[in-house]
Order: structure tokens, then C-alpha cells, then sequence
């Protein structure tokens, strides 16, 4: 999931470095308020284990997916909760990123700021976020960490396939099936290996986990935002369906006629994605001609991919929206 | 044929350091063997060529005879039990028995024998009642314990104990001296250990090899090698102090037979004390 | 990982008239050409520029007297995810061009067209000159120069402290990883094993990495105590003194940055095409 | 007044386990303290309690004779200079010389000296040679004087050292107790320092106190605390194997005089078996 250079226009590149640098301004902010001077070594030594954790990738059972791209463990759920705010992720993720970027050439430079809105940004809180409240409803601490777990791995793999799309350098459809069915596995894992790590944690060491909110504590709201993640959940799967589908009624009969028996190889989806689109294309004699049948959600001059990341961010938004209000109701109370 | 040897086996580590320089070793069936050598000398990077964890360089290492390959490798790691020096990088389980647990089901056991193997190893080594404690709070000795029961789990026919003593307390030495010793006499079981107290050497090993900078400078029962204090001085090493009290003693003329563990020191002063015969049994 | 980085800070370990340049010098040189890469548009311009751009790094990578094996070796390390999305555009139209033109036909009607083709060599060369430039940083700059540098050119205390602890930790991670690696392997432990069942073998690695965790955590308590004996306190910071440029640093720094904006231009006024 | 010293001390760490209890512990100039114990016992414990790493939960820790608070902390650590167990826990710099220097460095001092002191300290734990090294790749011998170098660096008055010996070979074991001694003899610095090895405190203190859980169970004189191997052993020590032997002759009928170091046992043997005048010297 780490962009490399060279894949985003430079404006691009740009726009997504401006909105993660507003959101390490955050982090930093959180840093200087949370992270007093005992604080500073666990963060790194916490950064330095999260590095150390992506480098486990070659003991992940990938197999299980014939091919296809290497993947591994982000962790970015994993820090948010043991130290137990979205900030946290980010300031760590962006300390890990720019390790990774400068020195292995894992991820780029100008492609960075997308990296950390993707594995930093989200990430941390969709992870957090999504814990804080499964385990308050659902009193289950370790389902709690591996949906969150989950979550933080497959939102940011759908928004980056998105990115890509928005920047022309990977089609929509291929990135969003091939991108989201990997790390949707992939995400198997990263949950399993959070839930894990966070239930031996807990169980070893309980005063390391800040994200545990007393027992009890049962916030008005928590509905909410699980109802929020759901629905943002619900989106991000149909997302690559829906665009899938939509273009033409012909094509997509021909594509689920592929897809339907050959869901477990991504290389075949990615063929029967292409073959509809050329068809697509041979028929209306343009690529761009899909037209949006509701222009008021797209983005002007994106088209298609306009459209879902216009849905995309509508749902982060109304997630936001839900966790303010949540966060108000309980200030209330 | 022997359980482990090791022929002209060479290490080189990827930095280009070359951490073991032809080294031939032999374990025999039922033998307590001691790996002794000052720090940095090559007894870790030794051990791990044992179970395949390191491919020697150059040479070979033979288990009951034949090499090691990539198909018998499961069954080499199963025979040849290896117990690293820090407790800690060895448990990684929410409880002990969890951990216990751990081998014997990557061996792909069935639930009822793992359950049996992880019920003997903690009574062997004398843990039953920590068996569902969490491991992170147990004192530097029972972690120990907790860890060679995990390697005796897998019922190896070779124990390796990499520097089983160190940061143990006296009592725990002791304990574990002795563990080691029934290992040895009641199931025949071949343990090889390093260390840097040579007192303990002495009461548990047969067969002595010496190191230094990756080379055996010496090797032989332990008569021989603590016959050599010159030998081991120079490799940064000592006579443990008893024999070397008796030594000193005799070149001042007292003719006080030498002797190696703990009793038989005793013995030796009394009996030279009081003029009686050797062999004579104390009171 | 972890293991390539104590061999990349050996590669930095060396001496030459690279190696000796200022850290910011290098930083800003590098990020000149990776932003010019970057920044010229998806065109065919863009083979002229990369072929100039990485011969300027690959002189640069034989000044500094480097192994080509390394840079071969760190470039394959790299390549997996950018490779595939690059491969797999000869199948695809894209937005940058206008027409597409059949080159080949494959079964269930996929299509490799010409312009893609042409599209994924340009994604390659920036990909490639890119990553050079990270490699050829890394391979001449040690990690404790690069943070200072990036701590004289204004990154955040917070980023520079937390960064440096996480530097330094990351090569006792290293062979807390290496051991905790070695004792799996010795108790038999194969994530591939299909032989045990998948939750299980999650289960062990959700274990090991929390082991990591508990173990990297504790190493910070300890570490950060015996800092705390040493003085360390509110006011001590990582100390960075005033350095000024060399002469030839400054030298250095002014060719990067007119090579980052000249090539391109000159290249686009001249509409030289080297492929 | 006394450099060290701690009254009533209780400390219990946040995971509510009382590691220490009501201690009282006296530190005089230029003594050499060791404090024994069997593991948990909680030796690292006391030990952070004297430079303010841990606040006392009851009871008070006095540095000459004034408590510790958050205007006197720097100068306390100043003071007292603390070596830990594990020397990795200790250096984090890029190469030896400056991880020596970043002690004088957090104190403010110049340049100059701080170049000065790091000099000076290397060459007194005698690795001059290895200034410009990366610690991370030294021996385990090596890393621990370049941990001790990085506390000497800060020229404190009072070194205390948690288990220097732990993982040492014996060589290192000799040379660091050499160095102890002369840290006493000829800088008239306090030493306080944790063991389990029972044979290194007859060598190494003046005065001894014998802890078990939290507790001190006896205190005194080398020889005093030696005279009692039941209450050791209770606590999971033991008498150091030279006057156990001699102990035992003595019930065996022999009259050999106690003796503790190796020196005074050598000796005292000798002139039992040769019935000389106790305090006659050797040739
Ligand atoms: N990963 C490594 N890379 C390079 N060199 C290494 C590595 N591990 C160990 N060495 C070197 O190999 C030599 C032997 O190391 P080894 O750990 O086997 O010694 P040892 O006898 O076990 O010492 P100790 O008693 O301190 O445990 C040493 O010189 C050491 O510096
Ligand atoms: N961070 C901690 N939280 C809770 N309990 C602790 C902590 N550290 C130590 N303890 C407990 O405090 C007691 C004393 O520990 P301490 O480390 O001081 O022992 P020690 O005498 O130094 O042992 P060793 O010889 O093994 O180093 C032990 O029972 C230990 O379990
Ligand atoms: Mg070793
Ligand atoms: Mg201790």
C-alpha cells in the first residue's frame, strides 16, 4: 500500500501532502500536550516496533493468495489504541513512513503525504475509532481490536486504490477489486494479529494499554458511530461493485458472468475487469464517456472516480459527524 | 554414530565476520558435555549450527549421522532442543502452559498427547502449579524453567542449554545444576551446555571443550582441562577455585590428591588431614 | 528489514567525496530531482529527462565508490507493488491520451494497446529514477546525519527527538527480532505450514508481535531510566550545532537544483527524444 | 551524615506490589557495599530509589542528609551514578565516545571538558582503543565498561552498580573487581552494588546486607553475614564455596581458621597443614 513516486501528477502529490500536514500539525500538537518527557521514549521505542512489525510481512501466510501484491501488517490500529488516541497512529505512522521512504525507497517522497492521509490518518482512525466503540457496545475487547484492525487496513487500501484512479494511473474498477479482495484478506490478519497482540498485551502488561476506557463507561453515541462505520463499511465494499456495475447493463452481466466463478484469483478479475472495459470502450468509441447519472455527487472533472471518492469522503464526513455528535451528547451527560 | 558432529564446520556471518573456524565436535549417546569460552568466543553461534539454524559456511554438521537438509529439518529441530541464554526471546505465550504448549503443536501433535507432553515437561522441571500464570511476572529463574520446559515438550534426544545459569541465584544454580544431572541419569538424555562458571563445569559436564575467537584451543574430560590452568588463562577463562586452592596446596608441599567437585574436595582435605587412606569412606 | 539497515548504514559507513558532503546538501539535492521527476507531465519528455537524471546518479553512486550489487540488490527489494501497477497498464486506457491503438489481442477479450504500453515505460523511468535517488541517499548519508540535517533544515523537536530514539532502538529491535525469530524456527514454528490450522497460526503471530511490543516497551522504560540517571531532563535536548556550507557544498546544492530545473526545460524546448 | 541514606523506605510499585519494605539503609564515605539477594528480592528496586528514579510511597531517602525533591534532583543524580543490569539498556549512541559524553553533555558543561572527561573515562575502564566504535557491535565485556564509563564520565561520588558481573567471563569477572576496588582505594569513591555472587562479595565489601522480599533479613560484616549459612540458604543464597569448605573441616575436627578471600584461605590452610603459627607469612 506504500505509493511509490511518479504515480501522482505533481498538483496531486501536492493537495494530499497540504492535508497531511495539517493533520501532523495535529499529531504534533498531540505530541507536545500528550506526550510528556517520560512519554518520548515509549513513542519511539512504540514506532520502532511498529517498523519492525511491517517488516514481519514475509511470515504473513500470503499464500493463501496466489500472487498478486506483497502485503503486511500496518499496525496503524495497533498504536492508536495502545496509546490510545488516532494522533497517536499518525505521529508514528509518519515517523515510520518517512524511515520507510528515505531509506528503502518503500513509498515515495511526493507520494508520502497520500501515505500518511492513507495508512496514518485513517488508519489510526478508523482503527481507533472503530474499537473504542465496538468494545463499548459489544463488551468484547477482542472482536473490538480485530474489526478495528480490520477497518484500519481495508479503508485506506480502497482510498489508495482511489487515489490512484483520481490520478489516472490505475483504473477504478481494477484497483478497487484487486486492492480491496487483497487487503480485505490481508485485513484478516492485520485484525487477527491486533486482536492478538492487544489481548497478550493486556493480559501481560495491562497499565501499557492508555485506549482501555474504564469499565462501564458506556458512551451515548457509541451506536452512532458503530452505525457510522458500518454504513462507511457498507459503502467502501460495494464501492468496486457499484462501479462495477454501473457503466452498462451489458457489460456488467458479462463481467459477473467472469466474475462469478472466478472470484479466488485476482489475476483473472483483473482480466474481465479490462475486458469489460474495452468493451465498454469499443462500444461508445471514447473512454470517457461514462457519464455520471447524478452530477451533483461527483467531482467536476473526475468523473467516475469522482464519484466514489466523492462517496467516500461524504461517508468520512458523515462519520466525523456522528462522532461529534456522540462526543456532544456525552459531554452532556 | 554419533548424535551431532560437526566436521571442519566453519561459520562466516553475513558482515564477513567468520564467528566459527573449523571446528570438530562430537556428542556422543548420554553425554553431558560443556562448552566453555570467554564472551564473544562462538558458543552461541556454535549451538545454533546444531539445529539448522545457522548452514555452516563450509564443513558440515551431522545429526545420528547424516546432514542437514531442508526435508529432515523438522526432525533435526525435533531431536536437537536448543534453550537460548534469555528466558525472555523464548516466551512468547499469554500462559505458561500456552507456551508449553507451543512445540509440541507445531509438531502437529493431537490435543491429548500435547496435553500429556506439556502436563510431564512442567513436572519435570518441577512448575505444575505455575501452569496458568502469565509468564511476563515470573522471577528470572522460573521463566527459565518455563523455558526448558518448552523445549522438553518437544521431547528432544539432545538438550542444548546456552549459558543455562547465567543471572540465576545460587539457589537456582543449584536446582538447576541437579535438573540437569536426573536429565542425564534417569533419561539418558545427551545435554550439552555453555557457560562462564567454571565451578559449574565441574559438577555437571564429562567432556570439556574450550573456545576462542571460534577455534577449540583445547578438549577432554575434565581432569585434562583443568590440568591446564596456563591454557585457560590465556583464553580468559580460570581453574575453578577449588582445584586451584589443591594446587596451590600441593606446590607447597602438601599432598593433597586432586579432586574437581564440591564433596570431593572435602573428602580430599579430610582424608590427607587425618592421614587416612584415600579411598576410605567418611563417617 | 531491519537487516538491510544495518547494511545500508555500512554502505554509509564509507568514505568519499560524496559521503562527506553536508546531510542537507544531499537531502535537498536528492529531493530537487525526485520533484522534477515527479513534476514533469506523462509524456514521452519524460525518457529524455530520466536518462539524464540517472546518469547523473549513477555518476554520483560511482563517485562515491559504491557496489553496483547493492544498488541492484535495494532496487529488487523495492520493486514488488510499483511493478505491478506498471505492468499491468498495457492492458488499460487511461485519461492521458487521447486515441488508443490495438497492439495485440488476448483471449477473454483483453487488449494490450500501444499508448499503455508507452504509458507504463513512463511510469517505470520515473518510478526507477526516483527510488535511485532515495538509494543513493541512503547509501551515502549515515541515519545520525540525515536526522541532524533534517533538524538544521527545521523538522520539529518532537519528530527529531522521537526520531533519533526510534533510530537508535531500531537496532536493539533488531536483534530482539532476530532472537525472538530464532526461537520460533527452534520450536518449530512455520506460519506457511498448512498443516496447522489458520487461527492458530495467527493466533502465534498476533503473540509474537505483542511479545515485540512488550518487550520494546519495557527496553524503552530501561533505557529511558538510565537516561534519566545520566541528566537527562526537561531542558536537554539533541544538542545541533551551527554549521555553515562548504564552498563545495554550496557548489553542489546550486548544480542540483539548476540540473532539476534546467534538464526539463531544455529538454521540452528541444523536444529531444532519446527513445 | 552519611552520603546514603534511607529510612522507613517502602516502595510498591503501581501494579500494587510492595517491592520494598520499610528499609534502612546507610551508604558511609569511601565503603564498599554490596546488597545480596536472590532473585525479586528487590535489589534493582532500592537501587532506583536512590537517585529519585522512584519516589519512596512511604518513608524517606536522605543524600547527605537532605531528602530528594525536584530542586535537588539533577544535582542527586550528579551524585549518584547508577549502572544498570543490562548494558544495551544503557547505550544508545551512535559510537562509544558519544554515548560516554552524553552525561557531561545533559550536565551543561563545555566543550572542552566534556572532551576531558570522556578521555579520562575511557582510560579508566581501559578502552581508549574503542572510542570511535559502534556499541552495538562490541562484546558483552566490552559493552558493560562502556557503560560503566558513560556514569564515571559524570564523576559521581557514590557508584552503585546492579549486578556488574552478571554475563561476564571470568577475566571480566577479575578485572571488574579489580577496578572496583581501585575506584575505592585510590579515588576514595563509595561503591554499592547488587550480586548473586556470593564468592565476589568477600572479595569486593566492607559491609553487607542480605535482602529477601522487600526486606533486609541481616546486615553486617562479610564475616558476620558469612557466619550464618542457614539464613542464607533460607533466603536461596549461600556461603561462597571457600568458607563453606573450611566450615565443614572444622566440623570435621580440623582447625582451620576462618578465612573469606581466596588469599586468607590459601593461607590459612597452609599453615593448618604445615601447623605453623597463624599469622606467620609465606615465603
Ligand atoms: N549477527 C551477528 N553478526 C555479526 N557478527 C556476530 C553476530 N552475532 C555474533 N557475532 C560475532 O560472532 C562472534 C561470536 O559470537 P557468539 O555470540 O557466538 O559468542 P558467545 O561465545 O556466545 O559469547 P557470550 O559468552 O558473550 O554469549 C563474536 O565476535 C560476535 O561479535
Ligand atoms: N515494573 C514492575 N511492576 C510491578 N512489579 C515489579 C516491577 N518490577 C519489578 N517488580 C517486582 O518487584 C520485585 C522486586 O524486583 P527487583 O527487580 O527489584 O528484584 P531484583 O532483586 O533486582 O531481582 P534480580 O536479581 O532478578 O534482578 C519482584 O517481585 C518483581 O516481580
Ligand atoms: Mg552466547
Ligand atoms: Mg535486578
Amino acid at each position: 500500500m506504500h505509493i511509490p513516486d511518479g504515480f501522482f501528477p505533481i498538483s496531486q502529490a501536492a493537495m494530499y501532502w497540504i492535508i497531511a500536514l495539517i493533520f501532523i500539525a495535529l499529531s504534533l500538537r498531540w505530541a507536545k500536550r500528550e506526550m510528556s518527557e517520560e512519554k518520548v521514549p515509549l513513542v519511539a521505542v512504540l514506532a520502532a516496533g511498529i517498523f519492525a512489525i511491517q517488516t514481519l510481512n514475509m511470515a504473513l501466510p500470503i499464500s493463501i493468495i496466489p500472487g498478486g501484491v506483497s502485503g503486511h501488517v500496518v499496525g496503524a490500529a495497533l498504536a492508536a489504541i495502545v496509546l490510545g488516541s488516532p494522533f497517536a497512529a499518525i505521529f508514528i505512522l509518519t515517523l515510520v513512513l518517512i524511515l520507510q521512504g528515505i531509506f528503502f525507497g518503500d513509498g515515495g517522497i511526493t507520494a508520502m503525504g497520500a501515505n500518511i492521509i492513507n495508512m496514518g490518518v485513517l488508519g489510526g482512525f478508523f482503527g481507533f475509532y472503530t474499537y473504542q466503540p465496538v468494545n463499548n457496545v459489544f463488551r468484547n475487547r477482542f472482536c473490538a481490536a480485530f474489526i478495528a484492525g480490520w477497518v484500519s487496513l481495508f479503508i485506506p487500501a480502497i482510498v489508495c486504490a482511489v487515489e490512484l484512479a483520481v490520478a489516472g494511473t490505475l483504473p477504478l474498477t481494477f484497483g478497487l477489486i484487486t486492492m480491496g479482495v487483497y487487503h480485505a484478506v490481508i485485513g484478516i490478519i492485520e485484525g487477527g494479529v491486533t486482536a492478538f497482540a492487544i489481548s497478550l498485551i493486556i493480559h501481560a502488561r495491562p497499565d501499557i494499554v492508555s485506549g482501555e476506557i474504564p469499565a462501564g463507561a458506556r458512551k451515548a453515541g457509541d451506536m452512532l458511530i458503530v452505525a457510522g462505520i458500518t454504513i462507511a463499511l457498507g459503502i467502501a465494499i460495494f464501492a468496486p461493485y457499484y462501479a462495477s456495475t454501473y457503466p452498462d447493463g451489458l457489460d456488467s452481466t458479462f463481467l459477473s458472468a467472469y466474475g462469478a466463478k472466478e472470484v479466488s484469483t485476482v489475476h483473472i478479475d483483473e482480466s474481465k475487469v479490462a475486458s469489460a472495459e474495452s468493451a465498454v470502450i469499443e462500444k461508445t468509441g471514447n473512454s470517457f464517456s461514462w457519464q455520471a447519472p447524478l452530477p451533483g455527487y461527483s467531482l467536476p472533472g473526475l468523473d467516475k472516480p469522482g464519484e466514489v471518492l466523492a462517496i467516500l469522503f461524504g461517508v468520512i464526513i458523515l462519520f466525523i459527524l456522528g462522532f461529534g455528535i456522540s462526543r456532544f451528547i456525552a459531554r452532556k451527560n | 554414530m554419533h548424535l551431532i558432529e560437526t566436521r571442519y564446520l566453519t561459520y562466516t556471518y553475513p558482515g564477513n565476520v567468520t564467528a566459527l573456524h573449523s571446528l570438530n565436535f562430537v556428542a556422543p549417546r548420554n553425554a553431558r558435555i560443556a562448552v566453555i569460552g570467554s564472551n564473544g568466543a562462538g558458543k552461541s553461534t556454535l549451538f545454533k549450527c546444531f539445529n539448522g539454524i545457522f548452514r555452516p559456511s563450509s564443513g558440515s554438521v551431522l545429526i545420528r549421522g547424516e546432514p542437514i537438509t531442508k526435508e529432515n529439518i523438522r526432525e533435526v529441530r525435533k531431536f536437537v532442543g536448543i534453550v537460548f541464554q534469555n528466558a525472555d526471546d523464548q516466551i512468547f505465550s499469554p500462559t505458561v502452559e500456552q507456551d508449553v504448549a507451543f512445540g509440541p503443536t507445531n509438531l502437529g501433535l493431537d490435543e491429548e498427547t500435547i496435553h500429556h507432553r506439556v502436563e510431564e515437561a512442567l513436572r519435570l522441571v518441577g512448575i505444575e502449579d505455575l501452569a496458568h500464570r502469565v509468564p511476563h511476572h515470573l522471577s528470572g529463574g522460573e521463566k527459565k524453567r518455563v523455558a526448558i520446559a518448552g523445549i522438553i515438550a518437544m521431547e528432544p534426544e539432545v538438550l542444548v542449554l546456552d549459558e543455562p545459569t547465567a543471572g540465576l541465584d545460587p539457589k537456582g544454580v543449584h536446582d538447576l545444576v541437579e535438573f540437569i544431572n536426573s536429565l542425564s541419569r534417569k533419561y539418558g538424555m545427551t545435554v550439552i551446555f555453555s557457560t562462564h562458571d567454571v565451578a559449574m563445569v565441574a559438577e555437571v559436564a564429562d567432556y570439556v571443550y574450550v573456545m576462542n575467537k571460534g577455534r577449540f584451543v583445547a578438549e577432554g574430560s575434565v581432569e585434562e582441562i583443568f590440568l591446564q590452568p596456563d591454557m585457560l588463562r590465556s583464553v580468559r577463562l580460570d581453574v575453578p577455585v577449588l582445584p586451584k586452592l589443591i594446587r596451590s596446596l600441593n606446590t607447597h608441599g602438601i599432598p593433597v590428591p586432586m579432586a574437581y567437585t564440591y564433596e570431593d574436595v572435602e573428602r580430599a582435605l579430610i582424608t590427607t588431614y587425618k592421614g587416612l587412606p584415600r579411598d576410605s569412606t567418611l563417617p | 528489514m531491519i537487516e538491510e539497515l544495518f547494511y545500508i548504514e555500512k554502505a554509509a559507513y564509507r568514505d568519499s567525496v560524496i559521503h562527506q558532503l553536508d546531510a542537507r546538501v544531499k537531502i535537498i539535492g536528492m529531493f530537487a530531482v525526485i520533484i522534477a521527476m515527479v513534476a514533469i507531465p506523462y509524456s514521452p519528455l519524460v525518457f529524455t529527462v530520466g536518462v539524464l537524471f540517472f546518469a547523473f546518479l549513477a555518476a554520483l553512486w560511482a563517485l562515491a565508490g559504491l557496489p553496483w550489487l547493492i544498488y541492484a540488490k535495494r532496487l529488487l527489494m523495492v520493486l514488488p507493488f510499483g511493478f505491478f501497477i506498471i505492468v499491468f497498464q498495457i492492458f488499460f486506457t487511461n485519461r492521458y491520451y487521447p486515441v488508443f491503438h490495438v497492439i495485440a489481442n488476448l483471449p477473454f477479450g483483453i487488449h494490450i494497446y500501444a499508448e499503455s504500453v508507452e504509458f507504463a515505460i513512463i511510469l517505470f523511468v520515473k518510478f526507477v529514477v526516483c527510488v535511485t535517488a532515495i538509494i543513493l541517499l541512503s547509501s551515502i548519508t549515515k541515519l545520525h546525519d540525515m536526522l541532524e540535517g533534517a533538524g538544521r533544515m527545521g523538522l520539529p523537536p518532537e519528530f527529531a527527538l522521537t526520531f533519533g530514539m526510534m533510530i537508535r532502538y531500531l537496532f536493539v529491535f533488531g536483534y530482539i527480532y532476530r532472537k525472538i525469530n530464532e526461537s520460533l524456527t527452534t520450536r518449530c514454528f512455520d506460519p506457511f505450514n498448512s498443516a496447522l490450522p489458520y487461527r492458530y497460526r495467527m493466533k502465534q503471530i498476533g503473540y509474537t508481535v505483542g511479545t515485540i511490543f512488550i518487550r520494546s516497551y519495557e527496553q524503552g522504560e530501561r533505557v529511558y531510566t538510565s537516561m534519566l540517571c545520566r541528566g537527562y531532563g526537561k531542558d536537554s535536548h539533541i544538542f545541533i550545532a551551527k554549521k555553515p556550507l562548504r564552498t563545495v557544498e554550496w557548489l553542489f546544492l546550486i548544480f542540483c537544483l539548476c540540473l532539476a530545473v534546467i534538464v526539463p526545460v531544455e529538454t521540452w524546448l528541444t523536444g529531444v527524444r532519446l527513445l
